[in-house]
C-alpha cells in the first residue's frame, strides 16, 4: 500500500501528460493547465520544509557552539529581517520600499558578484587543463586556443583564424553536440519511461 | 467541416457576390459626373472569399480571407474586419489588416466568460470594410457562416507518437529479456568505476564526502539518476562509516534525498547512524547556493565531491574551488552547456547519457540495463535512418525530412 | 595568535572607516553593495570572515526571499485567490470577485502531505504528492525529449554530402557536411553502452571522443569572453558608480 | 620524482604556480583598460555592416522598433550596442520606439534614454521623436499580439499616460507599421522570438544584438530572416567603429564596445600566455626527465 499508491499515482498522472500532448482539445489543455499549477503550488509547500531544514541546522549550530557557529546568527537574522519585511501585514505585497531595496542592494550585488567569479576560476581552469599531456588533452587546447585568439587583434593574421574558430564552432561543434544530444533525448526518454513504468524508483527511498 | 466551409464560400461567391460585386461597378458609371463635386469615390469592394479553421489546435480561431481588385489598394488605408454570429445580427470590429494583406487571423477568447470569447461549432459571419484615403469606404457582402473547431488528435504529431510506441516497445522488450536473466554486456565507464575508489580514499583520509544534487528539480531526469547514484555513495559511505554532506538546492529534492540516504543506510545494517543533518536545505537562490557549498568546502574540506544532476554555471565555480582544496571530483550532468567545465576541471566527468546509464551500471539491476539495450537500439535505427537520409538526399529525395517533420 | 589577532582588529577598524566614508559620500545602499562585493572578491584570496559573514547573510536573506516571491507569487493569487477569492480582496482586488475554483483544494491537500513528512509516524503520505510532481514531468519529459532531441534531429542531419552551390561544386561546404556526418555518427557510437568499444568499432567510437574533445575545447574558450564580461560589468560597478574612476 | 624528492626545481614549482597570483593577473588585465579608458577599434565585418547600412538608409521619421530584452547580468555585453544604434538611430532622425518583453528591460531602458539619449540629442522630444513604453509579460505571445494589435497590449506608456495622445503612436496599428525591429538581447524571449513571430509572418526587417554565447544560434537566420547581428563586446565594437567612420564626432566618444573589447583582449591574451607558459613548463619538465632517465622508456 505504501508504494504501490505512489506507483500508480506517477502512473496515471504521466500518461495523461502523455496523452495530452497529442489532443489538442480545451478541456485536455485545461488539465493540462491545472496539473501544472498544482505542481508549483506543492513546490511552495516544499519551502516551507526548506525554511524548516535551514532553522534547524543552523539553531543546532548556534546550540552546540560548533565551528562558526556565530555566522548561523548571521543567516538567521537575515532570514527573519526578509521575512518580516515581506510578511508585514499592511505592507501585502513585494513593492514595499524595504523588500525591493535588500533585494536590490543586498541580493543582487552579492549575486552578480558570485557569477564573475568565474572570470577568475575560467582562467585558472585553463592553465592547469590545457596542457598537451595527451592527444586528447591536446584537442582540448588547441581548440581553446583557436576560438581565444579570436578576440586578439593579430593583423593580418586575423582573418584566416577568425575563419578556422567559426568552423569549428559550425561543424565538429555542431556535430558532437548533435550526437550529445540526441544521447540525452534517448536517456531521458528512457528514464522517463522507466519512471512511469514503477522500475526506477529510488527516488521514493526503500522504506 | 473544413469541406462545408468551402463549399459555402463558393456558394456564396457565385450566387451572391459575385453579380452584386459586377452590379456595383455598373452602378457606379452613372452618377459618376453628377456626384463628384457633392461626394466623393469610394474605393473597391472587398469579397470574402473563406474563412478557414486552423487544423490541429482547440478551435476558437479563424482566418478570414478575401479578395481586393489591384487597382484598389492604392486607394486605401487599410482593412477593417467585423465579425457576427448572425447575419443580420450587430457586427462587432475584430481588428485591422494592411491594405495589401488579404487575410486576418481572428484569435478569440477561449474561455466563455471572456469578451473575446469565440465558440466553437457556431456560426460566424463576416464583413471585410475597406477604408478609403480619402475617408469614405465600402463594405463587403457578409460572407460566412464559417465555424471553428477543435481536433482531438494533432495530426502533425504523428512522427512523435510513432517515436513514443517504437521506444516504449523496444524498451519493454529489453526488460523483459534481461528479467528472463539474459546476460547483458555493458562496456566499463570510468566514472562509474571510480566511485567506490573515491569513497574509499575518504575513508582512508578520514575526511568526508561531498554529494551535489545541482539546481534542478526533483522531477528533472538529470536529479532523479543522480538519487540513484547517491542511494548507492550513500551505502557505501554507510559501510566505511564516513561523514556524508548533502547540501542541497531544492526543498522537494532535499525531501527526497533524506529518503534516499536514510533507506541506504538502513540496506548497510546501520541505521541508527544516519541523521536528518547530513542532506539539508542551504536555499533556492542559485549563487546564494554557490557561495554556502563553498564555503563548506573550503571549511569542511572533503576528500571526494560529486557532481551530478542539473548544473548551470555555477558548475566551474564549485569544480574550481573543489579543485583547490585537492579533493578527488565525480561529475556528470546532462546539460550541454556545462559538460565542458566539468571535463576541465574535475578527475571523472559523465557526459550527458553516461549519467542517465550510471543508475544502472551502479545497480547492476537487469531491469535497468535492459532499458540501456534499447536506447542503444534506438541508436543503431538513427544511424541506419541517417544514412539512409544521407543516401536519399544525395540522389534528390528531400522525404526523409517530410516524414519526420513535427508541425505544431 | 596574539598578532594575528590584532592584525584582524586592525583590519575591521579599517573596514569600519572606510565604510563609514563611504555612506557619508556615497550614501548607504551604494556602500553595501560596494562593500558586499568586495566581500565576496576576498574569498579569491582565502575564506575569510568578510566572506562567511556575506555568504552567510546572501544564504539568509535569499532563501526568505524566494519564501516571499512564493507566498505572494503563487499562494496567494493562485490558491488562496482561487479557493476563496473574498480573502485575498485586500491585497488583490482585481480577483475578489472571480468565482472559487474548487479544485484547488488538490494541491493544498497534497501540499499537506508533503510536509507530513516532518512527522516520524505520517511520513510516508508525503510520497504521495512526491510521486505526482514526478509523474506529471516524467510523461512531459518523455514525449519532449524524443520530440525535440531525438526525432528533430533526423530532420537536422539528413544534409546532402555533395553540396553544389552557385558556382558549381562547393568544397567547403561538402567537407563540412561530411565532417558534420561523421561526427555524429562517431558521437552516438561513442555513446553504445552495450557494445564493446574494439575493432571497427573501437575505431569509430574513438573518432566520437575526439570530436567532442574539440568541442569541449571550443566552448570553453568561447564562454571566457562572457565571463570576463560579467567581470568588467563589476568592475565598472566597484570602479565607476561607486568611487567614480571611470569617465 | 625520483631522485632529490624534498628540493623541487623551480619549473616544478612553477608548475603548481599558486592560483591567486592569476586571479590577480586577471583582476589587472580588466580593470586597467577601465581606467585609463584604452579602447579597441575593430573592423566592421559584413554582417554588422549590412545593418549598419539599414539604418544609415532609412529616410527621416521611419518608424524603429527598439526591444530591450536582457538583465542586469548581460547589460556590460549588450548596453554598447542599444547605445551605438540609439545614437545611430537619433542620427538618422528616425522615431524610437522603445519596449521590453523581459521584466528586467524596463530599467535599462529607462536609463538609456536617461544616460545616452536625453544627454546626447536634446532636441528629441518625449512622445514625438521617442517613446518609453515599457515592459508586458507574455514572451512571444505577447509578440503574437502586438503583431495583430499594438495598441491592446500598449494602451498607455511606461508612465501610464494614454498611448493615444502621443502624436508619433498615431499610424502605428500593429508590427507591420515599423521599418525595423531591433531587439537586444538573444536569450528567450529574444531576437529568435521576434524573427518567427514578427519578423517572417509580417516581412518586417529585423536586426539584433546579443551576447556572444547566444551568436552562433543566430547566425543562421542571417541574411534570409535577419537584415544583422550584433554579437557581444566584438559585434558592439565593431558597429561602433562603423559609426565612427561614417560620424567622425563619434571618435572622442568613450564607446562602451570598443572599451569592453579592450579588457576582453587583454585578458584573453593573458590566459593564452598563462596556458602557453604552462605548456613549456610541462615540456621543460619532460625533457629534464628524460635526460634523468637516460632517454630510454
Amino acid at each position: 500500500m505504501k508504494r504501490r499508491v505512489p506507483l500508480t499515482i506517477v502512473f496515471i498522472v504521466s500518461l495523461f501528460m502523455v496523452i495530452q500532448y497529442f489532443v489538442p482539445l480545451d478541456s485536455w489543455a485545461w488539465m493540462y493547465q491545472y496539473l501544472i499549477d498544482w505542481t508549483i503550488i506543492i513546490g511552495v509547500f516544499a519551502l516551507l520544509l526548506g525554511i524548516w531544514s535551514l532553522l534547524r541546522v543552523n539553531y543546532e549550530k548556534i546550540q552546540r557552539k560548533s565551528e562558526n557557529w556565530q555566522y548561523s546568527i548571521v543567516t538567521l537574522l537575515g532570514l527573519f529581517i526578509m521575512i518580516i519585511v515581506g510578511f508585514v501585514p499592511g505592507w501585502g505585497n513585494l513593492e514595499n520600499y524595504t523588500y525591493q531595496h535588500l533585494f536590490y542592494y543586498v541580493l543582487v550585488p552579492i549575486q552578480a558578484t558570485m557569477f564573475s567569479l568565474l572570470a577568475f576560476f575560467i582562467a585558472s581552469a585553463a592553465f592547469r587543463a590545457f596542457r598537451a599531456r595527451s592527444a586528447l588533452a591536446s584537442l582540448l587546447l588547441f581548440s581553446g586556443l583557436i576560438i581565444m585568439i579570436r578576440f586578439v587583434p593579430m593583423g593580418p593574421l586575423s582573418e584566416p583564424i577568425s575563419e578556422i574558430a567559426t568552423w569549428i564552432l559550425q561543424v565538429p561543434n555542431l556535430a558532437a553536440k548533435r550526437a550529445i544530444i540526441i544521447g540525452i533525448g534517448l536517456g531521458a526518454a528512457a528514464t522517463a519511461l522507466k519512471i512511469m513504468l514503477g522500475i526506477e524508483r529510488a527516488y521514493l527511498g526503500r522504506d | 467541416m473544413r469541406y462545408k466551409c468551402i463549399i459555402a464560400a463558393a456558394v456564396l461567391f457565385v450566387g451572391l457576390i459575385l453579380p452584386q460585386a459586377l452590379f456595383a461597378q455598373e452602378d457606379a458609371e452613372v452618377p459618376d459626373s453628377l456626384l463628384a463635386e457633392v461626394q466623393l469615390e469610394p474605393p473597391p469592394q472587398p469579397v470574402v472569399t473563406e474563412g478557414v479553421d486552423r487544423p490541429n489546435d482547440n478551435g476558437h480561431k479563424l482566418t478570414v480571407k478575401w479578395k481586393y481588385p489591384e487597382e484598389g489598394v492604392d486607394l486605401i488605408e487599410g482593412f477593417e474586419v467585423y465579425r457576427s454570429m448572425s447575419p443580420d445580427g450587430e457586427f462587432q470590429l475584430r481588428g485591422q489588416s494592411p491594405a495589401d494583406y488579404f487575410e486576418y487571423f481572428d484569435i478569440g477568447g477561449v474561455d466563455k466568460s471572456d469578451p473575446d470569447y469565440m465558440a466553437n461549432d457556431e456560426d460566424y459571419y463576416y464583413k471585410i470594410v475597406a477604408i478609403g484615403k480619402n475617408g469614405v469606404s465600402s463594405e463587403s457582402e457578409i460572407g460566412g457562416p464559417f465555424q471553428t473547431s477543435g481536433q482531438v488528435f494533432h495530426t502533425g504529431k504523428i512522427p512523435v507518437l510513432i517515436g513514443v510506441v517504437i521506444f516504449a516497445f523496444f524498451t519493454v522488450y529489453f526488460i523483459s529479456s534481461a528479467k528472463k536473466g539474459k546476460e547483458l554486456y555493458v562496456r566499463p565507464l570510468a566514472g562509474i568505476e571510480a566511485v567506490d575508489e573515491a569513497v574509499g580514499r575518504a575513508t582512508e583520509m578520514g575526511k568526508p564526502i561531498l554529494y551535489i544534487l545541482g539546481i534542478g528539480t526533483a522531477a528533472d531526469i538529470a536529479t532523479i539518476a543522480s538519487f540513484t547514484i547517491l542511494g548507492r555513495v550513500a551505502k557505501k559511505v554507510a559501510e566505511y562509516q564516513t561523514d556524508l554532506i548533502v547540501p542541497c538546492y531544492e526543498p522537494i529534492v532535499m525531501s527526497i534525498a533524506q529518503d534516499v540516504v536514510r533507506s541506504a543506510y538502513l540496506e548497510a545494517g546501520r541505521p541508527d547512524q544516519y541523521n536528518d543533518d547530513m542532506v539539508f536545505f542551504v536555499t533556492n537562490a542559485q549563487f546564494a547556493y554557490v557561495a554556502g557549498v563553498n564555503g563548506i568546502m573550503v571549511r569542511e574540506r572533503p576528500a571526494t565531491n560529486f557532481y551530478l544532476g542539473y548544473f548551470a554555471a555555477e558548475s566551474l565555480i564549485l569544480a574550481e574551488t573543489g579543485n583547490s582544496i585537492g579533493a578527488i571530483q565525480i561529475a556528470g550532468t546532462d546539460q550541454i552547456t556545462q559538460i565542458p567545465f566539468f571535463v576541465v576541471a574535475c578527475d571523472y566527468t559523465l557526459i550527458g547519457e553516461e549519467l542517465y546509464a550510471a543508475s544502472a551500471y551502479l545497480g547492476r539491476d537487469p531491469l535497468l540495463l535492459g532499458s540501456l539495450k534499447a536506447e542503444d537500439w534506438a541508436k543503431g535505427i538513427l544511424m541506419v535512418v541517417f544514412l539512409i537520409g544521407v543516401l536519399t538526399v544525395a540522389f534528390g529525395w528531400d522525404g526523409i525530412r517530410e516524414l519526420v517533420r513535427v508541425n505544431l | 595568535m596574539a598578532a594575528r589577532n590584532i592584525a584582524g582588529y586592525v583590519v575591521l577598524a579599517l573596514i569600519v572607516i572606510a565604510f563609514a566614508i563611504s555612506v557619508v559620500l556615497k550614501g548607504l545602499l551604494l556602500t553595501v553593495g560596494a562593500f558586499l562585493t568586495l566581500f565576496i572578491f576576498s574569498f579569491l584570496y582565502k575564506d575569510n570572515p568578510y566572506y562567511k559573514f556575506a555568504e552567510h547573510l546572501f544564504v539568509g536573506v535569499s532563501a526568505a526571499y524566494w519564501m516571499c516571491m512564493g507566498f505572494w507569487g503563487t499562494m496567494v493569487p493562485n490558491l488562496f485567490g482561487k479557493l476563496y477569492p473574498p480573502m485575498v480582496g485586500g491585497v488583490l482586488p482585481a480577483l475578489k470577485d472571480n468565482p472559487a475554483e474548487f479544485h484547488m483544494v488538490i494541491p493544498l491537500i497534497l501540499g499537506i502531505m508533503l510536509l507530513m513528512r516532518l512527522s516520524s509516524k505520517a511520513g510516508w503520505i508525503s510520497k504521495w504528492a512526491l510521486a505526482f510532481i514526478v509523474g506529471t514531468t516524467a510523461g512531459l519529459n518523455l514525449v519532449r525529449y524524443l520530440r525535440s532531441d531525438f526525432i528533430q534531429q533526423i530532420n537536422n542531419t539528413a544534409l546532402s554530402l555533395y553540396v553544389t552551390g552557385a558556382t558549381g561544386f562547393d568544397l567547403g561546404a561538402t567537407v563540412s557536411n561530411i565532417v558534420i556526418f561523421i561526427g555524429v555518427m562517431c558521437g552516438l557510437i561513442y555513446f553504445f553502452f552495450s557494445k564493446e568499444h574494439k575493432g571497427a568499432f573501437g575505431v569509430g567510437a574513438r573518432t566520437g571522443i575526439i570530436v567532442l574533445m574539440v568541442t569541449f575545447g571550443a566552448s570553453f574558450g568561447y564562454t571566457v569572453m562572457a565571463r570576463i564580461s560579467l567581470l568588467v560589468g563589476r568592475m565598472q560597478f566597484l570602479f565607476g558608480d561607486w568611487l567614480g574612476m571611470i569617465r | 620524482m625520483n631522485g632529490n624528492g624534498e628540493q623541487k626545481s623551480l619549473v616544478e614549482r612553477l608548475q603548481f604556480i599558486d592560483r591567486r597570483i592569476i586571479f590577480l593577473f586577471i583582476a589587472v588585465a580588466v580593470v586597467l583598460p577601465l581606467l585609463f579608458g584604452a579602447t579597441l577599434k575593430e573592423e566592421t565585418t559584413p554582417i554588422v555592416q549590412e545593418l549598419f547600412d539599414f539604418i544609415e538608409h532609412l529616410p527621416p521619421d521611419s518608424r524603429v522598433l527598439l526591444s530591450f530584452d536582457y538583465g542586469p547580468t548581460t547589460a556590460p555585453e549588450i548596453q554598447p550596442m542599444a547605445d551605438a544604434i540609439v545614437r545611430h538611430c537619433a542620427e538618422r532622425d528616425t522615431r524610437l520606439y522603445m519596449m521590453a518583453i523581459w521584466a528586467t528591460g524596463h530599467n535599462l531602458t529607462g536609463s538609456t534614454i536617461e544616460e545616452t539619449l536625453k544627454p546626447e540629442f536634446p532636441g528629441y522630444v518625449y512622445g514625438e521623436d521617442y517613446i518609453n513604453l515599457g515592459y508586458k509579460a507574455g514572451n512571444q505571445g505577447l509578440i503574437r499580439l502586438l503583431f495583430d494589435d499594438f495598441k491592446r497590449m500598449y494602451s498607455t506608456d511606461a508612465n501610464g499616460t494614454a498611448i493615444d495622445e502621443f502624436p508619433m503612436m498615431q499610424q502605428i496599428k500593429n508590427l507591420k507599421n515599423f521599418d525595423l525591429i531591433v531587439s537586444f538581447g538573444g536569450g528567450f524571449p529574444g531576437i529568435k522570438e521576434w524573427v518567427l513571430y514578427a519578423g517572417d509572418p509580417g516581412n518586417i526587417p529585423v536586426g539584433g544584438g546579443c551576447t556572444a554565447v547566444s551568436a552562433p544560434l543566430l547566425y543562421p537566420y542571417y541574411p534570409n530572416q535577419l537584415v544583422g547581428i550584433l554579437g557581444g563586446a566584438k559585434g558592439a565594437a565593431e558597429y561602433e567603429n562603423a559609426l565612427i567612420t561614417k560620424y567622425p564626432a563619434y571618435g572622442k566618444k568613450w564607446m562602451g564596445g570598443m572599451s569592453l573589447m579592450m579588457s576582453q583582449a587583454v585578458s584573453h591574451v593573458v590566459i593564452m600566455l598563462f596556458i602557453l607558459f604552462g605548456n613549456a613548463l610541462y615540456f621543460i619538465l619532460r625533457a629534464q626527465r628524460k635526460l634523468e632517465t637516460g632517454g630510454g622508456e
